[in-house]
This record gives C-alpha cells, sequence and structure tokens, in this order.
C-alpha cells in the first residue's frame, strides 16, 4: 500500500499516523504540505488530527480551502481511499466529502481518555478486518467531536449503513444519552462514518495511537492492516 | 503616563532608591524612559534572582551526565544514544490569578519556548498547581481557567501534557500557583545556546508581532498583590498556540541547518531581555533599529517595544550569508520575519526608533552592577511535636474519607482534558504509575517525568520539605525502574523582604541541596516565584506555604521495563522501608482530625537511596511487577490507589508493628515503596542481604481490598469515592 | 468598508454553549432567562466603495469559509 | 424581551482568530480584507416588561459571566 498523509500547519498527530502506516505497510508514508498542488501515486491519503489553522473559526475550515483539497478532491472522485481522523474527520466533512458536522462536544471540555467503538460495518476496506459488533478501545482527544447531522441526513445515514463505528460500553452496547459511554454526545453514538462507495472514511477517535503494546495496546491496528490487505497489488 | 523620569518614576517601575542610585552613576546622566524600562526590568527580581541568588548558588548543579546547568535557557542532560533531554519550569503564578486561562497558557506556551529555543522537539509537559479552598467559587473560577488554558495550549501545539500534582490549601486562595514543565528531546550535538557572536552579524526578529501586551509584566510578576490587583488587567497578554506550533517546526527546521550562531526566546520583559541577555552573554554590543520590529498596534514607542511582553517571538543572531535561507523558512511558515539590527563591538546596547536613539546603556555594568541581595532570614522555627493523636473512626472509614479528599481524590477530571498521547510515545499516562513514561522515537529510550512538592511539610520545617520533595521526585522516578538523572526547580515563595519568608526560602535550598548531593541528582534549570502574598482587606499579608517545586526527570535504557502502579494477580505485595508511624503534617492528621501540626516525616537520605538503588534493580531484573511509592497518605492509600489503578483487589495482613493502626497505616514516612513480586520470601531475603527493611503486607487478587479486620471494600467502591471530588466540584 | 457577519446555529441544531450559559445564568441567581443561543460576530474591513459589492463580497466569503451552512445561518450587515 | 449581547475583546488584546481568518481570506482569493476581528454574540430571551431594567439585568450578566472584562467589552442591545 502507497500511502501519504497531509500536513497542514497546525496538524500535529501527522507522525503519530506515519508510525502506524509504517508498521503496517514498513516503509514511511509520503508527507504532503497544505499548499502542495499535486498528488503522488498513492492508494490512500490520510488527513491526520491537528489543530489545523489553530481550529480558529470552526475545525477544519480553513484547512478546507487548502490548495491541496482540491487535489484530494477529485482523487476522491476517481475512487481513491481517504481516511480522516479526528480534525481529518472535521476537514472531511468542511469539504462536504463527508456529510454533517461537528460540534462542541457536550461538555464543553476538551476530552482527552479512551472509549470503545462497536464496528457497525464491515465489508469496508477500513473495517473488513473486525467481525460485526465487534468492540475494540481507542483513544480520543478534541475539544469539538459531537456528530451530528439533519433529519434527512440522518435517516440516509443509518438507512444505508454508512456508520462505521459508534461509541459504546466495553461490552458493546449504544447508549447515546449516556456520557460514559458516548463521551462528546454525538448523535446516534456516531464516532465513523464512511462513504457510500466506502472508500472515504472520517473517525474522531485516534486507533493510530494504539497499535504498539508498549503505548497500552494493539487494539486499533485491525485498521491499518486490514487497509493493507485491501490494497495489495 | 508620566513621562519625566526622575527617582519617583523610577520607584514606579520597581526600582528602590539605591538602585536607581546606581542607574544614574552607571549612565552618568538621567536616563531616557526607555532606559530606565530597561533598568527596571532587568533589575526586577524576576530577571535578576537579586534575593535568590545568593542561595541558588549553593545548589549542586554538575554531574557526569550533566551537558548544560542553570544559565541557559533550560538544562540539558544526556540520555544515551547520542540524545540529550532539555527541560525546565516555570510559574505563570500572578498572570493566572488575573486572567486563569491566558494566564497558564501562556505559562505553557513561554516554557516550550525555553525549551525548544535549544533546539529540542518538545516532548512532554507537565504541570504543578496549588490552588486555594475548593469551597470558595473563586476557586473554581480559577481551576476552570487554569485547567483549559494549559490544555488548550498544550493539546493545540501538539505536545502531550503527561503529568503534574495539584494541592489545595487556603494560603493559595489569593495567590494560586501554576507552574509548567517542559521536557524535550534534541541530538546532543545539536545544542544551541543564546550566546551572541560576531560583530557585524544580523540580529532577527520571528513570530508574532509586537502589541502593547503585558507591558512590565516581569516587575508585575514580582511585587505583591494588593487588591488593586485585579485593576493592573491590561497587562494580561494573550497566547496563540497555533503561532507557536508553526514557530516549533520552523526553528526546528532552521535549526537543521548552520545557520544559526545563537538563538533565545522573548519572554518576561521581551525585547530587552533577550537582546541585552544574548549580547551580554557573548561580550559584544547590539543596534536594535525598532522601526523594523513588526508590529500588531500603530504607534507603538521606544519603550512600549522594549518592554512589551508580546507571546510567541523569538531573536535569532544568524550567520549574514545565512540570512535568506532562514527567511524562506519562515516565510514557509507564514510568520514574521525581520532583521532589526545586529551585533557591534561598543559592548553597548544602542536601540534606534525613527531617527533618536532611545537607548544607549553599556551592558558589562547592567549585568555587573545589578543588586544582589542578601537579605536577613531567620532561621524557622522547629515545630512542637504531635501529641494527643486518636482514631475516631473505623480504619475503612478513614481511608474512604481520605481517598476522597482533595489532595487525594483523582484528577481524572483534570488530566482527561489534556491530551496525553499526542505524538504515539506516551508509554504510561496520568494516573499509571508514579512517573509519566514517555518513549523516545526511534530508541529504546524512555523519559521518566514527575513534579513533587508537599507543602504543608515546607511550612511546618522548610528544611526537610526541601530535601523531601526532592526525594520523593526521586523515588517516583526510581518507582518507574527509571534512572533519576537530573531536577529542575520553581521555588514559589512570599515576600523575600520579610525575615521569616527568607527563612523559609534559605532553609527549603538548604534541604533541596542537601538531597540533591546525597542522591546524585543535581538541578540543571528552575525558576524562582516570590512576594506570592495577598494583602488582606485589614492590611494584612496572607503568604503562601512555602513552595519548592521539583520537576524531575530519570531515563530508561530499555523503556519496555517500566512498570506501573496498579496491582498485580496473583503476587504477594511487599513494603519496602521503614515504618515508623509519623502523623506529624499528615494528610491524615488533616482530613480526619483537622489539624495541621507537628513535624513532617524525617527525611533519611541513606535510606532513600539505598532503598530506591535496591527497588530500582530489581525491577530491572524483572523480579517486580507493580510499583508504587508512599507519600501522601500512607501505606493504605498506597494500598488502595494501586487496588483503584487495576481493579484487582488485595487482602491485607495484620501488620504486629506494635505501633498504633492509624500511625502504621496513614503514617508518611518517607523512604518506602509498595511492590508486586511473585515470591516474597526471596525478594524480602534480598532485601535483607542489601540492608533493605522489607516484609510482606498482603496479596493482590480478586476485586476487593480486604482489610486485616476482614472488613471489605469493593475496588469499585473505593473509585467512586475517590473519583467523586472534582466532578462534583467543577460540574455543579 | 465595515461589514458584519453574524453566525448563529441553525434553529434545532443542539446549543449545548447556549445551554450552559442558560444555567449558569440561573445559578448565578438571574432566573426568568430563556433561550439562550450563541453565536459568532466577524467583523471585516472590505475594501471598496459600493455598498451592494461589498455586501454581495462578504455574503460570498460567509458561504465560502465564514459559517458552515450544514449547522449554520448567517446574516450581514454593511456598516459603512 | 430579546436581548442580544455582543462581546469583543478589547482594543490592542490578540485577536489570533481574526488574524488567522484574515490570512485564509487572502490566501482564498478575497483580497482587499483588512482588520478582522472575530466576537461573541449571545442572544437571550429576558423576562421583564420593563426596557430599562433588562437593559441593566443584561448588563449584570454580561459583566458576571458573559464577557471576560479583563479582555473583552461588552454591548447590550434590547431588542424587545
Ligand atoms: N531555582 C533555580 N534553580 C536553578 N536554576 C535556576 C533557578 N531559577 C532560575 N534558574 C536558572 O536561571 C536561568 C534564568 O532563568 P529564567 O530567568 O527563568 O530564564 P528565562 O529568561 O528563560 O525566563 C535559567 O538558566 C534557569 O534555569
Ligand atoms: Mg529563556
Amino acid at each position: 500500500m502507497k500511502s501519504a498523509i497531509v500536513v497542514f500547519p497546525g496538524t500535529n498527530r501527522e507522525r503519530d499516523m506515519a508510525i502506524a502506516l509504517k508498521r503496517v505497510t514498513g516503509k514511511a508514508p509520503a508527507m504532503l504540505w497544505h499548499r502542495d498542488t499535486s498528488l503522488p501515486d498513492v492508494d490512500l491519503v490520510v488527513l491526520p488530527g491537528g489543530f489545523s489553522y489553530g481550529d480558529y473559526l470552526r475545525c477544519g475550515a480553513m484547512a478546507a480551502h487548502s490548495p491541496i483539497m482540491a487535489e484530494i478532491r477529485s482523487f476522491a472522485q476517481k475512487g481513491g481511499h481517504i481516511l480522516g481522523v479526528c480534525n481529518g474527520f472535521q476537514i472531511l466533512t468542511e469539504t462536504g466529502l463527508l456529510p454533517g458536522a461537528l460540534l462542541r462536544n457536550a461538555n464543553l471540555r476538551f476530552l482527552s481518555q479512551d472509549c470503545h467503538l462497536r464496528v457497525e460495518r464491515t465489508d469496508t476496506p477500513f473495517t473488513h478486518k473486525w467481525e460485526k459488533g465487534a468492540v475494540f478501545r481507542t483513544p480520543l482527544a478534541h475539544g469539538d467531536g459531537n456528530y451530528t447531522a439533519d433529519a434527512q441526513t440522518l435517516e440516509r445515514l443509518e438507512g444505508e449503513g454508512l456508520v462505521a463505528f459508534r461509541y459504546a460500553g466495553a461490552d458493546g452496547t449504544v447508549r447515546a444519552e449516556d456520557t460514559t459511554t458516548n463521551p462528546n454526545g454525538s448523535i446516534n453514538s456516531i464516532a465513523g462514518i464512511i462513504s457510500e462507495n466506502t472508500r472515504i472514511c472520517g473517525m474522531m477517535p485516534h486507533p493510530e495511537d494504539l497499535v504498539d503494546p508498549l503505548m497500552g495496546g494493539e487494539d486499533g491496528l485491525p485498521l491499518f492492516e486490514g487497509l493493507v490487505e485491501a490494497f495489495v497489488r | 503616563m508620566k513621562k519625566t523620569v526622575d527617582l519617583s518614576l523610577a520607584q514606579e517601575f520597581g526600582l528602590t532608591p539605591e538602585e536607581y542610585d546606581r542607574v544614574l552613576k552607571i549612565m552618568g546622566r538621567t536616563p531616557s524612559l526607555t532606559e530606565l524600562g530597561v533598568f527596571s526590568v532587568m533589575w526586577s527580581e524576576h530577571c535578576s534572582y537579586k534575593s535568590s541568588r545568593k542561595w541558588l548558588r549553593t545548589l549542586p548543579t554538575t554531574a557526569p551526565w550533566v551537558i548544560h546547568g542553570p544559565g541557559e535557557n533550560a538544562g540539558v542532560v544526556d540520555i544515551g544514544e547520542g540524545y540529550a533531554a532539555i527541560f525546565k519550569m516555570e510559574s505563570h503564578n500572578h498572570p493566572s490569578f488575573i486572567e486563569p486561562y491566558q494566564g497558564a497558557a501562556t505559562g505553557v506556551g513561554g516554557i516550550l519556548r525555553d525549551v525548544f529555543t535549544m533546539g529540542a522537539r518538545p516532548v512532554a509537559n507537565l504541570n504543578a498547581l496549588r490552588f486555594g479552598s475548593p469551597e470558595t467559587p473563586r476557586t473554581r473560577q480559577i481551576i476552570d481557567g487554569v485547567v483549559r488554558g494549559i490544555g488548550g495550549y498544550g493539546n493545540c501545539v501538539g505536545v502531550p501534557t503527561v503529568g503534574g500534582e495539584i494541592n489545595f490549601h487556603p494560603a493559595y486562595d489569593g495567590n494560586p500557583l501554576v507552574n509548567a514543565m517542559t521536557v524535550g528531546i534534541a541530538r546532543k550535538d545539536r545544542i544551541f545556546l543564546s550566546a551572541a557572536a560576531g560583530v557585524g552579524n544580523p540580529v532577527v526578529y520571528v513570530g508574532s508581532r509586537t502589541g502593547r501586551d503585558g507591558i512590565h509584566g516581569a516587575t508585575m510578576s514580582s511585587a505583591e498583590f494588593d487588591e488593586n490587583a485585579l485593576a493592573k488587567r491590561p497587562t494580561v497578554q494573550v497566547g496563540d498556540p497555533f503561532i507557536e506550533k508553526l514557530l516549533i517546526e520552523a526553528c526546528l527546521e532552521l535549526m537543521a541547518t548552520d545557520a544559526i550562531v545563537a538563538i533565545q526566546d522573548m519572554g518576561a520583559a521581551g525585547l530587552t531581555s533577550s537582546s541585552v541577555e544574548m549580547a551580554g552573554k557573548g561580550g559584544v554590543g547590539i543596534e536594535l533599529d525598532l522601526d523594523a520590529v513588526p508590529q500588531r498596534e500603530p504607534a507603538m514607542t521606544a519603550y512600549e517595544m522594549m518592554l512589551s511582553e508580546s507571546q510567541e517571538r523569538m531573536l535569532i543572531v544568524l550567520r549574514p550569508d545565512r540570512t535568506e535561507i532562514a527567511r524562506k523558512i519562515f516565510e514557509k511558515w507564514e510568520l514574521d520575519f525581520a532583521v532589526i539590527g545586529h551585533l557591534t563591538d561598543t559592548g553597548h546596547i544602542v536601540v534606534k526608533h525613527k531617527g533618536a536613539v532611545e537607548a544607549d546603556i553599556p551592558l558589562d555594568p547592567l549585568a555587573e552592577q545589578a543588586p544582589i541581595y542578601d537579605r536577613p532570614a531567620t532561621t524557622p522555627v522547629a515545630p512542637a511535636p504531635l501529641e494527643g493523636v486518636h482514631a475516631p473512626l473505623s480504619l475503612d472509614a478513614m481511608l474512604l474519607r481520605l481517598v476522597g479528599s482533595p489532595d487525594l481524590a483523582s484528577r481524572a477530571w483534570v488530566w482527561n482534558q489534556y491530551d496525553s498521547t499526542v505524538g504515539g510515545q506516551t508509554v504510561r499516562r496520568p494516573g499509571a504509575a508514579d512517573a509519566a513514561i514517555v518513549k523516545i522515537e526511534d530508541t529504546t529510550l524512555g523519559l521518566a517525568l514527575t513534579t513533587d512538592c508537599t507543602p504543608r511539610y515546607c511550612r511546618a520545617d522548610p528544611k526537610t520539605g526541601g530535601a523531601q520533595a526532592v526525594a520523593e521526585a526521586w523515588r517516583n522516578i526510581t518507582a518507574t525502574g527509571a534512572r533519576p538523572l537530573a531536577v529542575t526547580d520553581n521555588l514559589n515563595f512570599g515576600n523575600p523582604e520579610k525575615p521569616e519568608i527568607m527563612g523559609q526560602f534559605v532553609a527549603a535550598i538548604e534541604g533541596m541541596g542537601e538531597a540533591c548531593r546525597a542522591l546524585d541528582f543535581p538541578v540543571v534549570s528552575g525558576n524562582v516565584s516570590l512576594y506570592n502574598e495577598t494583602r488582606q482587606p485589614d492590611g494584612s499579608t496572607m503568604s503562601i506555604l512555602p513552595t519548592p517545586a521539583i520537576g524531575a526527570l530519570g531515563v530508561l535504557e530499555d523503556v519496555s521495563k517500566a512498570i506501573g502502579l496498579g496491582m498485580t494477580d496473583g503476587t504477594a505485595v511487599v513494603l519496602v522501608g521503614e515504618t515508623r508511624g509519623e502523623l506529624g503534617q499528615s494528610i491524615w492528621l488533616r482530613e480526619i482530625l483537622g489539624r495541621e501540626e507537628g513535624p513532617p516525616p524525617r527525611v533519611d537520605l541513606a535510606a532513600e537511596k539505598r532503598n530506591g538503588d535496591f527497588v530500582r534493580a530489581e525491577i530491572l531484573n524483572g523480579t517486580i511487577s507493580a510499583c508504587h511509592d508512599l507519600a501522601d497518605g500512607g501505606i493504605l492509600v498506597g494500598v488502595a490507589e494501586m487496588v483503584m489503578a487495576s481493579r484487582i483487589g488485595c487482602e491485607l495482613e495484620s501488620p504486629d508493628s506494635g505501633i498504633r493502626p492509624e500511625a502504621f497505616w496513614f503514617g508518611e514516612d518517607q523512604a518506602r515503596y509498595l511492590v508486586c513480586v511473585s515470591d516474597a520470601e526471596d525478594f524480602c531475603a534480598r532485601a535483607e542481604k542489601a540492608g533493605v527493611p522489607a516484609r510482606l503486607i498482603g496479596r493482590a487478587g480478586g476485586s476487593d481490598l480486604i482489610l486485616p479486620s476482614g472488613v471489605t471494600i469493593s475496588a469499585a467502591r473505593l473509585a467512586v469515592a475517590h473519583e467523586a471530588f472534582f466532578p462534583a466540584l467543577m460540574e455543579r | 468598508m465595515k461589514v458584519r457577519v453574524t453566525v448563529m446555529l441553525k434553529e434545532g441544531v443542539l446549543d449545548p454553549q447556549g445551554k450552559a450559559i442558560s444555567h449558569a445564568l440561573q445559578t448565578l441567581g438571574f432566573p426568568g432567562v430563556n433561550d439562550v443561543h450563541v453565536g459568532k460576530i466577524i467583523e471585516l474591513d472590505i475594501a471598496g466603495t459600493d455598498r451592494a459589492a461589498v455586501q454581495k463580497q462578504a455574503e460570498d466569503m460567509a458561504r465560502d469559509l465564514l459559517a458552515n451552512l450544514v449547522i449554520e445561518d448567517f446574516t450581514v450587515e454593511v456598516l459603512g
């Protein structure tokens, strides 16, 4: 799998992501600059976490207008695979590549803790290493992760099975009203979604920060291993 | 503002009549307003260390692994494999009282700059916080703002906040303490210093523009607080962590070239202290053209620019033929870059603005004739022995009360607002071990990091308290398996012009120095914050508890050997170290009996070293699976913390120690650890051989803490008591 | 010309900040406060003299960047 | 009565948001934009019929909670 990571001014989890990608591919991903106007030949583009442009105005709003996003849009149109994590997810919604928006966490505080995700769909390049309904642990770290969408969009997401991950208890129960299992207040406990063609995935938590037993576990690894398998070529 | 320079203006600026006299002698004339400003900030307590320097010099600062001790922007130690760790702690106490969010945020920003200015990529932040009584609404506001501010800045710049400490005491009601620590990593042959060199070399300004922020911040932070403090609000600085993040990346990119001769952050007293210190240290002169300074506000005067404390700025002396390379890097990161002067051979700082010379000061006398005071100090009175102590409640009731008390309750509410995993190198997050563990990318090395101080001990007996703070930091690092290397400190005290406060200061340093020497644990950087007092409405002043906060760093050659503090199932729990049952100044005494009395626990540095070296060796040999050092709350609280961290229970044995139960279980004797081992007999035999007291006290297993009496408390129940305090206080 | 763009959350979008302020006002002893909404104001100086053109330009900026129309509405006032 | 409280940073206080937005607008192809300032708007419904009393109450709220007077100024408009 050939991968690339986009760095915006204020991005700060590009190194974490590079470590995770290198771990499964054996090679360092290409690092792209927000002002680049072309993409290298890659299978996967990752928009990593951080505070692009300080997250001033709205998280991801200014990064969504970076020169490189025009390239990423056409990469998406050509069926390219894109993973947006945390700030990357916010950027994907701001560009309209994924629907909905991310509001301030319901408790109005930055949250940095482990959470559990239930895998809702397993026929995608991002999730096929898990069993449907599997639950895994992953860190999250964000101030604006409260996913929302209008009723129509929500209906479509749920109806077409575009919810990839939901916040859950360790036992897999999903309770949207309960902050111990749905920490940021996301609607329907939505933690990650995918595009209709299943090639664009956005999620708030950070599986890339849990890919090494030294750091407390490898629970996030299946996502990256799954991607590599999807691209054997 | 009044513009005539005279004694009364000098006094307004914080200079004494004698100091102003000295200014007149050095200048041979009445100084200009800008010159007076330069003298007043350079001679402020904050920049000149005039009350503390004599005593700071007594601290041990060398060891074979120390690369740079005090005197640089931060301390530098060799951690092996060609790497150096660079670290320092700094206070932002007064700003955090006035505007908690921005005060704390800019505190984090400032200490980050001190570290990356030396060439290090920051890899961890910690903080040491002291707040007033939790009951007052103002305390809650301050906690809320400080925690948001530390998170707001650290999370955005992408440096994980991995540790810290928090205490509450009414003595901090009008004067909270916010001490922030940053640790960075550099190749040890790529360290950047601040001494300027090369007459004619360009002096370059990078980062954010200069506004009228925090003018006279340095002199304000050295002034006692009174009820007018809130009127001084316009001096508050606002931080921009986004710009800081760009500045880190741009500086590190520039540091990978050979363009830099010297570099220094603009901290307190901004352009003044950075230019004066860089030129002074290099023994050269410096000429600044303020017209070239990037400015945020119109019509700024020379005085305002020289004293502004606008954040996120750096001063760099470049090789002249590398100026364009440097400019390109800062343009890429969209930061301001301006050549604002050059080095000269005059030995003077000359400041020009709009064609006029606004300041022309000889640097040597400015530094060499800076006031140094040997202030009168009274020896602290030894506390009376503790008497008349009895336990009013059952052991389990006292334990539940203690684990939920403000100083011992879970801090998860706080650290869950700090990004502790960004960077992907955090091996032990807050709460998982006695020191945080951060791996050094691309190596097997790990750093162990902690901050410690027990102010109630320091008030009762400053010397013992100073030693205890160092010993506890050393013990916390040891408990993870790491080798303690060096210390940074943040000495927070009251008004040094009062002999009893100066006495606390002198005694605390004496204790720290003894401990550092005995433990081979030199001080490589630090910060002093004095005048931490609040004038009360009735005219009296209230001083904070003497708080010499210690930040410490240790190293693990193989980070995979680091252990945490959670109980490991099926192991024997062994107590290492001697227990006499010292309840003086204990948390138990304060929380259960409402008394703050007696002497603090004795600090036996030889025992500390012996016990710690033994425990560390055992950890590295793989015979210890979990370890927790004993401090606040003593043995029973220590056991409960291990149980809560793992949700694995422990069945305790009856001590048969000849010590009263409350003293045995809650005494705060030093130099002790609880360890989980698979073979207690073997372990205790090895301990005995090493001259280290060790005894089996229980077995880990199940999910309940079982007291010797048979009373059972589930891990879950302990956790509920432990975790309630902060949410109940802050989310009401 | 000076322009003020006001951005508010759309009707029906959860406004946790508004809720928190409303709660805090109650506990501070300000009863009788209802329906708190929090929004953003962005004041800009736009080069130009033609009011309508400036208005149009500000609306474009709001649509493109200043507001997220999925969750927010905006209004533009040219202050002159 | 409907009340609008507008909170802006004081003159001279660094406005990181405004700076970043102004910068973004330039690169987005909106030249000629200067001096961007970002503030907060809080709309409330306050029980009462006496305009002056409501105004006064809103000012108290702004001072106590809505604005941080250390770095911010506020204005209150009673919209009726
Ligand atoms: N309490 C202390 N112990 C040891 N060194 C100290 C102490 N206080 C200050 N220093 C050292 O003095 C120097 C100046 O410190 P400081 O004025 O805080 O630096 P900065 O200009 O970066 O703010 C630094 O090298 C610092 O490490
Ligand atoms: Mg410095």
